[in-house]
């Protein structure tokens, strides 16, 4: 079993996103599903520092201190894309005018609360930016993160131990060992990376998991 | 390609029923948007709930839903203009909802912006903030007001692309950006449709994204 | 003693508006103030449904149907002017940023309770526009009225019989016989026309008037 | 004529006064009116409420102002771009109020456009909804924000005539339409001054009579 690269993450998770949806990719990992986009799924991305349809700068174009994305990353605005104040921006981050938000996230609960803002630890400053109104807003909140911690604890569990970003929010998790569905009789295996044997990944899980009828041990189609 | 246009205006307001909420742009003449307007009399949905800053003023406008029939309620600030809508109203055929100019918009602005009410100086201490949460923050009474939505909004751009940006023209602004972040399916009737790129993203003033469907403006009546 | 015209009530009006002053005039008589403020004052006219900096259509100007105030009178956009959507609109009026809304009232009360929008008879179908609004934001309220109605009863009263547009917001009142500023302690005469005794003016309105010390027999300036 | 241009950035802050609150344009680099910044520097007004998207990034943003020791207090969304911040956060000299950036520019909309209070879905159920009032709207939890203003606002353009109507530049506008609603004075450093007329009515983002000072953008550091 070999577990999936953060770019095969990112490749999963382009190949789900819906025909014309549009789509605000959070500050991190979420950030390579750009990379993998085909032109035909005519993506829209938003950021919510007030653009809508851009790109990242291509290598050797004239970075501009005013265009940049939520990640602070100099971008260009495409055709049919505009600018737009932060008001705005967020009225349709919270209003639901978004399809999907891919999020990073430091743990996911069973019922699809998110903690990705804040460890809580006394030594940490906290700050949320725009990471609280994403998760409230979005039409489908997609969590995209390594399945365990670096010192592979699990990040997918029964409660957070982590201070919430919203509760019951997240509809669907890429890790790099499988995509999981939030249902209401708690996360559902949809796909496994090959190789990987149920109780394996439940065994790297603190929730207890759903193997659906639907489900197939599927690797991410290379395009 | 995105492409939001559609052949015409029957094609513009399919999905419109019986019952629906049917937000409806303009201010005077200004920014109706006359053709969805007369597509919908044409497709004659009933019992609609109409939201829009007046009852209309004279044909061509919703006035003529009103005389159709096809209106069981009016939520706007000025009726009087229509006056089919005062004949209707005072035989008991249409309900009113009045609300302030102001807090019209801000209602539809608050649902579109996935807020759950506000409290407003406005209409405190009125008979239209009669039966109201009152809320004295600061000295002032406000009232609790919630927000307004609609399944369409039906509006009037001066330019559209294919994406659904829009711009629009002077005066005839004034609902309809806020309209199209408020209903599920919102459909504009431009002046004139360009090319996407055509549109100066700087001078958008409604993204795309909150647009489903453009059609274009047949000769002005 | 002869009574201001409705022109007289304008100038006066006008007259008294700051210099640079942010002004909405509200339907009916006080559209009338905009004839007579002076190029020099650099008046800024707002109209609620979405123009800033606009002067009535020059005679023989090509209407459009899409350049209106809020009267419905077609309006040209001076240089630096703007056009902008209802919500920002209102937030202007709400917030406090215009300086000056001139309105016509059925009453204005001791206290300065106004009511402008609605006779609350059963045969007269309500309409409030931004009547209730303007009354509501702008930094001062200036009402513009006849002093009596046209069977000669007072419009100036102890408290107000029509239903309200807003409590306590009138600060000052320009009728065609004087000119009143709404004080904690009731409405204090500031001018009078020539020729008006106290006594006479006092008949005319339904709550005790003040005469200030400040207060001058005074016609309004003619230019 | 209204004219509303001053002759440098000392002109233009000057009312900033200890124990002021200000707001501060900019997202990242974007908009940072770092001429006005500079000149608060300089003017050394203390005990400052700060509300920003950050608590700055380097010098020559308002890190400067904490490095000064002018800042008691920082309202903001995402501080931790600033090591100064940080530092002083953590030695217990400088006050953090920490929201939601949506939430942060609804509150400085809302007292720009005169309402109370309004309620909001983010944060609730979370350590930054804590002690907030919770209302349950359709089965949702909400909490009540209340309005945010200040004293000064001090955000950059891109075009300004002398009436103080404004445009920006591209992601540069972030915060700065909202702020020029919410604040006392509102001062704007443009990268241009045109002439009165020389902004497209239709092109201005925030109007004139929102603004209250004007000043030339000098070469950018």
């Amino acid at each position: 079993m070999t577990p999936h690269s953060r770019d095969d993450i990112a490749r999963r998770v382009a190949r789900a996103l819906p025909h014309g949806a549009v789509v605000n990719l959070g500050i991190g990992l979420p950030g390579l599903v750009s990379r993998y986009v085909e032109p035909a799924q005519d993506i829209v991305l938003h950021s919510e520092n007030g653009i809508i349809n851009f790109a990242a700068l291509p290598d050797g174009g004239a970075a501009d201190h005013d265009s940049i994305d939520a990640s602070k990353r100099p971008v260009t605005v495409l055709p049919g894309g505009s600018y737009l104040d932060v008001a705005l921006s967020f009225s349709l981050m919270r209003g639901g005018h978004l399809d999907v938000a891919v999020l990073g996230a430091f743990e996911v609960s069973a019922r699809g609360d998110l903690a990705n803002w804040w460890t809580g630890k006394p030594d940490d400053v906290p700050g949320v930016g725009g990471a609280m109104d994403l998760a409230c807003g979005a039409k489908s909140i997609w969590v995209m993160m390594e399945h365990t911690t670096r010192d592979g604890l699990p990040k997918l569990v029964d409660h957070c131990s982590y201070p919430l970003t919203a509760p019951a929010v997240v509809d669907r998790i890429f890790t790099d060992l499988a995509v999981l569905d939030v249902t209401p009789e708690g996360l559902c295996v949809r796909e496994c990376v090959p190789g990987l044997e149920p109780a394996e990944l439940q065994a790297r899980t603190a929730t207890r998991l759903i193997f659906c009828d639907d489900h197939r041990i599927d690797a991410p189609r290379e395009r | 390609m995105i492409d939001k246009r559609v052949a015409g205006f029957r094609e513009a307001i399919a999905g419109i029923e019986t019952g629906h909420t049917v937000m409806v742009g303009g201010f005077g003449d200004a920014g109706v948007p006359v053709g969805l307007v007369a597509a919908v009399l044409e497709r004659g949905p009933r019992d609609l709930t109409v939201i829009a800053n007046n009852a209309g003023f004279h044909t061509g406008d919703i006035s003529d839903w009103l005389s159709a029939g096809l209106v069981r309620k009016v939520i706007c600030s000025y009726p009087r203009t229509s006056p089919t809508f005062v004949a209707l109203y005072r035989q008991g055929k249409v309900a009113l909802e009045l609300v302030p100019q102001g807090t019209l918009v801000e209602r539809m602005r608050c649902a579109g912006a996935g807020l759950g009410g506000f409290f407003s100086p406005v209409s405190a201490g009125t008979p239209l903030g009669a039966g109201k949460e009152v809320r004295t923050i600061d000295g002032r009474d406000f009232v609790l007001e919630m927000p307004l939505t609609a399944d369409f909004a039906l509006i009037r751009a001066r330019q559209a692309d294919p994406m659904g940006n829009l711009t629009y023209n002077k005066t005839a602004r004034n609902f309809a950006p806020v309209m199209a972040t408020a209903a599920r399916m919102v459909v504009a009737e431009a002046i004139e449709i360009v090319a996407v790129g055509g549109i100066d993203p700087e001078a958008v003033i409604t993204p795309g994204l909150l647009v489903d469907r453009i059609v274009q403006q047949g000769p002005r009546a």
